[in-house]
């Protein structure tokens, strides 16, 4: 065990994988001589050199596809987008090639991708830089989704999307880049997909949330305590697929459930594990799942307006106590 | 236009190999025939788009790269993927869905897969396999080999972005790549003048300081000697290529464009239908007596033969089991 | 009223609103000489001339571009994309340009354009070209999505879509250009976007659905009448904005829902109308809302297994029974 | 390299027209020294991208057009939006993400629009902004108008597909747009050899079969000239042009790339900056007597009060009220 960064989480399972896999190689804009626009591939050119980090201009649907192309050749391309707000110019190449690609073919040209980098909402980035992306990815047969929230699922995660035979869509965020926690140093070391788990055990409601969300709901979850509500705090990690599973049994012992999502609410991830939940579990529940979201509404700039989009500590607060009946 | 010197590099044109060329286009074209048959019959569903007219390019580039080289297409891949090996009778069931074809039916016409014979794939978004053959050029420069990337499109796809985007990586990078794009003046009723600002394509090279020419696509014997070129230059210097071959598709984009005569008219059908790259090769090799008559009969009833063993495997093929619609979802 | 198709209401629409605002024109693949891949321009060219109904190179992301570009200077385009598949070339100028614009401009910049064409399951078209596009608009804020069943909403919301100020995603369905309806002629005739539509009353069951799924439904409650279940039909028509009142009153009527949707399940339109109706109604609820969705993997191409993929009657039966503990 | 040919055509450079060039390269400079400032106070947040260094393309091509042609850029976009005439207020207050901003705040730096003087805005998806610029010249010939269309963007927009898209359609339909790459050699930390195969961004034009140029983007005078040029056969022929403008970053890519110094030597900052646009410019006024001394110290007072003015105003706006939130999501 060692505490770092999640970034440094990130290098080290880059690095681990790397020197597993001579067939895993990175790729992206600025990943090498400018060592990462967030840093996340540093030190990588000078351990590997450009054959295995290879800075690419600026066309994301074009080294997406050689990606995907050099997967049908047998090699383990990791794709970094800048930002995954870019991705959407490479969506072709994921939803169209990469993840019909093994179907299309019978079975002959599986897809050994990840598409990794940085996503979701980041300091007054605006309307193009500041989105939940996942939403374009997570219905799409074919496509695993994940979403890691700590430093240790960070590097667990990443390994084992790496080590995976299909594309992974490996969302990041820049705003928990530097936060940090216990990572096994181990290079054994590696988490499922498509395991949840409970940060937090709790008995009145189940909370299930990633990322920034997760963070917030672990210090409403400490507020709410003083007020005799005990919350389950339930972290999918993976959206696609998904652990109803885990999602269900803690709600079937809470007998409600608040989930959170960082991005617009209409016909979000919300909806699905909501919807799930539902239909799993509709006896059991004491009251309808309710939905924290964020507004219906593009990223503005302006910081206080920036901070009326995503859901509030106040807003999850009053969701759980509505669920409860407090 | 630049010169096809096929004397100076391609090996003499004896009988065996005129007789292999001739075979392969004859059984394209009536692999094709067949399946538009079928097509009528409902015995082949979704789109079908036909190759007839344009095989000399898919005949000629196939026979001047090795079995180990790959190969990758658009939608309208039946000829790039026999010409490249494929056992017809796996083809032909692919466009019946049934279990016996490449992807147990679940590609169809328009993603015939053979990775037995490293063919890459017929991709259905126009424009988007261009970088999933720089990509495959990558693979062969990252693993070290000398393998080259053939990879077929059509005039249509050239102003789509990914054609820009891949013919600068694979020159920026120097991938062992051959861009070779079948113009046959028209992307579905859009005559090429109408879809680029300059429409000569192998110019396009020129901005990537990328070696570039344009070929008669229905002399197979010129696509195969301008392919020899791109290809050993393409192993030697990883340089990539980009060639022009000037064909003509003589039937509809598709089967639901039977005529394809409102955007062209019957004459200027007629007229390129009298330089079918069959008929002109075939002739070529009579008057330079490398083949006789017989032969040629010989390779027409081969050929036919071969298509309708296609079609019986075909119909004795079962339909896929139910699981299938599962499998292959994700490979675990 | 006249009786017509739904290719020819659509064509209706369009020869109205030219007609109706010198500002409207038509841009796309084969619109104009080709009289339009699915025949939906036919005889437009002819009609308008080289000015309003421009054939474009294929560059689905140029063209929509050039859409958005000139509806920053007032114009109205009607940009058609042969089929809604290759719309996700061109994701990022509708979500990134066409969607934002409004907002981040503060208001001086809205963009009157509408994206149509068909979309959905079509027949052994396989995995690349049969598959439900909508999923990757209606989450998005600053869009709005049209998915109309009948010739007559055809036309009428097609109309209301050009005259709306806002970019709006309408999504026909090449299975359904065929299908024969009544049709007014009047030129005034238009149906607001964001109201659904009762297609069949009923008093056990709410069941959702659109398009093709809609015409099933139809077929299945008209069987099920003569086991003495009573079906309401909702056509929600507009899917962003969800006309969620007509849906949940309707549910609160029946005590019992079931969504339909032809794509994939997982996390699709579906998920968001069941969570809405439990969220809204969940006291009324007899039973969990029901989902009948396609399966989760890319169309295949062989007819058998397509089949499979879209839900069945059987299915949708079942739902409703199980829904009603029949 | 074509050359400059300033005498011929640009009107005689007289005492105003030097003194409204040099103000406006100053205010620009000036203003983002401001911004800066105001970046590192955390008044303004996000990412800022500091246009220093290059102020001599923005207003050299802006003083070629008139004030209802149109103008779109990228997310450095500072200048272009000064310089097409947007009050520096505005500007200050929408970086700050104040209601008084050109947006109301809720587009930031990388996002400035003012319609008042038809700026299309600031874009933030590299190469997005090129077909809307290729919309606007197709909405200018449809209404029958004779403006021109000005985009500028990067030397990373070029391996872009949207800007091969973009170039194809204005040559094919003959639009009334320059585009206008100012090549600094960089994007962000990516010399511009190591993203294109070929670099002599302004050759690309030649595919197209548009009219292309490479100017000196650090001699204002000869920016304004080529533009002049490329606009008056934009008006007259609705033909468009592609114009290379070699200029240079002083700053790094962004606030967060500060020194912008691991991919480019000291060296090779500290010899660009003795091309410095404005320098070069006031000197060369001097020289030929057309600005005295006093001029240019008046225009370096100017700036800095208007520069003030626009901190203080954008200091005393109030941040948007919650209602803005949900305002502009659409336009009922
Ligand atoms: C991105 C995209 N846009 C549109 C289509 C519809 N489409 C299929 S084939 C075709 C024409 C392509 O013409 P070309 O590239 O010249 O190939 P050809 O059919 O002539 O062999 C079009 C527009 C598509 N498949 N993909
Ligand atoms: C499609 C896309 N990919 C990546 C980025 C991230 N990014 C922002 S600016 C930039 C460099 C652009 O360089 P250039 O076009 O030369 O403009 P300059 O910054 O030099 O003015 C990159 C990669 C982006 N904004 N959009
Ligand atoms: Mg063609
Ligand atoms: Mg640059």
């Amino acid at each position: 065990m060692a505490i770092m960064t999640y970034r440094e989480a990130l290098n080290m399972a880059l690095r681990e994988e790397m020197d597993r896999d001579p067939r895993v190689f990175v790729m992206g804009e600025e990943v090498g001589l400018y060592d990462g626009a967030y840093k996340v591939t540093q030190g990588l050119l000078k351990a590997y050199g450009e054959r295995r980090i290879i800075d690419t201009p600026i066309c994301e649907s074009g080294f997406t596809g050689v990606g995907v192309g050099a997967a049908m050749l047998g090699l383990r391309p990791v794709i970094e987008m800048m930002t995954f707000n870019f991705s959407i110019l490479a969506l072709d190449q994921i939803v169209n090639s990469a993840a019909k690609m093994c179907y299309m073919s019978g079975g002959q040209y599986p897809i050994p991708l990840v598409v990794r980098g940085p996503g979701g909402p980041a300091a007054q980035l605006a309307a193009q830089h500041s989105q939940s992306m996942e939403t374009y990815f997570y219905h799409v047969p074919g496509l695993k989704v994940v979403r890691p929230t700590t430093p240790a699922d960070a590097k667990g995660l990443l390994k084992s999307a790496i080590r995976d035979d299909n594309p992974v869509i490996f969302i990041e965020a820049e705003t928990l880049y530097a936060v940090k926690g216990e990572v096994p140093d181990d290079p054994d070391f590696t988490i499922p997909l498509g395991k949840a788990i409970i940060r937090r055990e709790g008995t009145d409601v189940t909370v299930i949330a990633y990322m920034g969300m997760m963070y917030r709901a672990m210090e409403v979850a400490e507020e709410l305590a003083k007020e005799g509500i005990s919350c389950e705090l339930v972290d999918p990690r993976t959206l696609r697929p998904m652990d109803t599973d885990t999602i269900v049994s803690s709600v079937r012992k809470t007998h409600r459930a608040v989930v959170l999502e960082a991005g617009a609410g209409f016909a979000g991830m919300g909806s699905e594990i909501a919807s799930e939940i539902t239909e799993e579990a509709f006896d059991d529940l004491d009251a309808p799942v309710e939905r924290v979201t964020g507004e219906n509404a593009p990223m503005p700039y302006a910081k206080n307006l920036e901070r009326l989009k995503t859901p509030s500590r106040e807003k999850i607060a009053a969701a759980i106590r509505k669920v409860c009946y407090r | 236009m630049a010169q096809a010197k096929t004397i100076v590099l391609a090996p003499r044109l004896d009988a065996e190999l005129a007789r292999r060329i001739l075979y392969q286009m004859s059984l394209i074209r009536r692999f094709e025939e067949k399946a538009a048959e079928m097509y009528a019959l409902g015995k082949i569903g979704g789109f079908l788009h036909l190759y007839i007219g344009q095989e000399a390019v898919a005949v000629g580039a196939t026979s001047a790269i090795r079995p180990d080289d790959y190969a990758v297409s658009s939608y309208r891949e039946h000829g790039h993927c026999l010409a490249k090996g494929s056992d017809p009778k796996k083809v032909m069931a692919e466009l019946f869905g049934r279990m016996g074809g490449l992807s147990k039916g679940k590609g169809g016409s328009m993603h015939l897969f053979d990775k037995s014979v490293n063919f890459l794939g017929g991709h259905g978004i126009v424009g988007a396999h261009l970088p999933l053959a720089a990509g495959a050029g990558f693979a062969i420069k990252y693993q070290g080999g000398d393998q080259v990337v053939l990879c077929y499109f059509g005039d249509g796809a050239v102003p789509e972005g990914e054609f820009h985007e891949s013919m600068n990586l694979a020159a920026l990078w120097k991938l062992p790549v051959i861009f070779l794009c079948e113009n046959n003046r028209y992307a579905m009723g859009t005559a090429i003048h109408r879809a680029l600002a300059q429409t000569e394509v192998w110019r396009f090279a020129e901005t990537y300081g990328m070696h570039g020419e344009a070929v008669d696509g229905m002399d197979v014997l010129a696509v195969r000697d301008c392919v020899m070129r791109a290809v050993e230059r393409a192993r030697r210097d990883k340089a990539p290529a980009l060639i022009e071959a000037r064909t003509y598709r003589f039937r509809g984009h598709s089967m639901r464009d039977p005529a394809g005569a409102v955007y062209r008219t019957k004459e200027e059908v007629e007229r390129e239908k009298l330089r079918d790259p069959i008929t002109l090769f075939a002739e070529r090799c009579a008057k330079d007596g490398i083949l006789s008559e017989a032969d040629v009969k010989a390779v027409e009833k081969d050929v036919s033969d071969v298509a309708d063993e296609a079609v019986a495997f075909a119909e004795a093929s079962p339909e896929p089991p139910p699981e299938e619609l599962f499998q292959d979802v994700y490979r675990d």
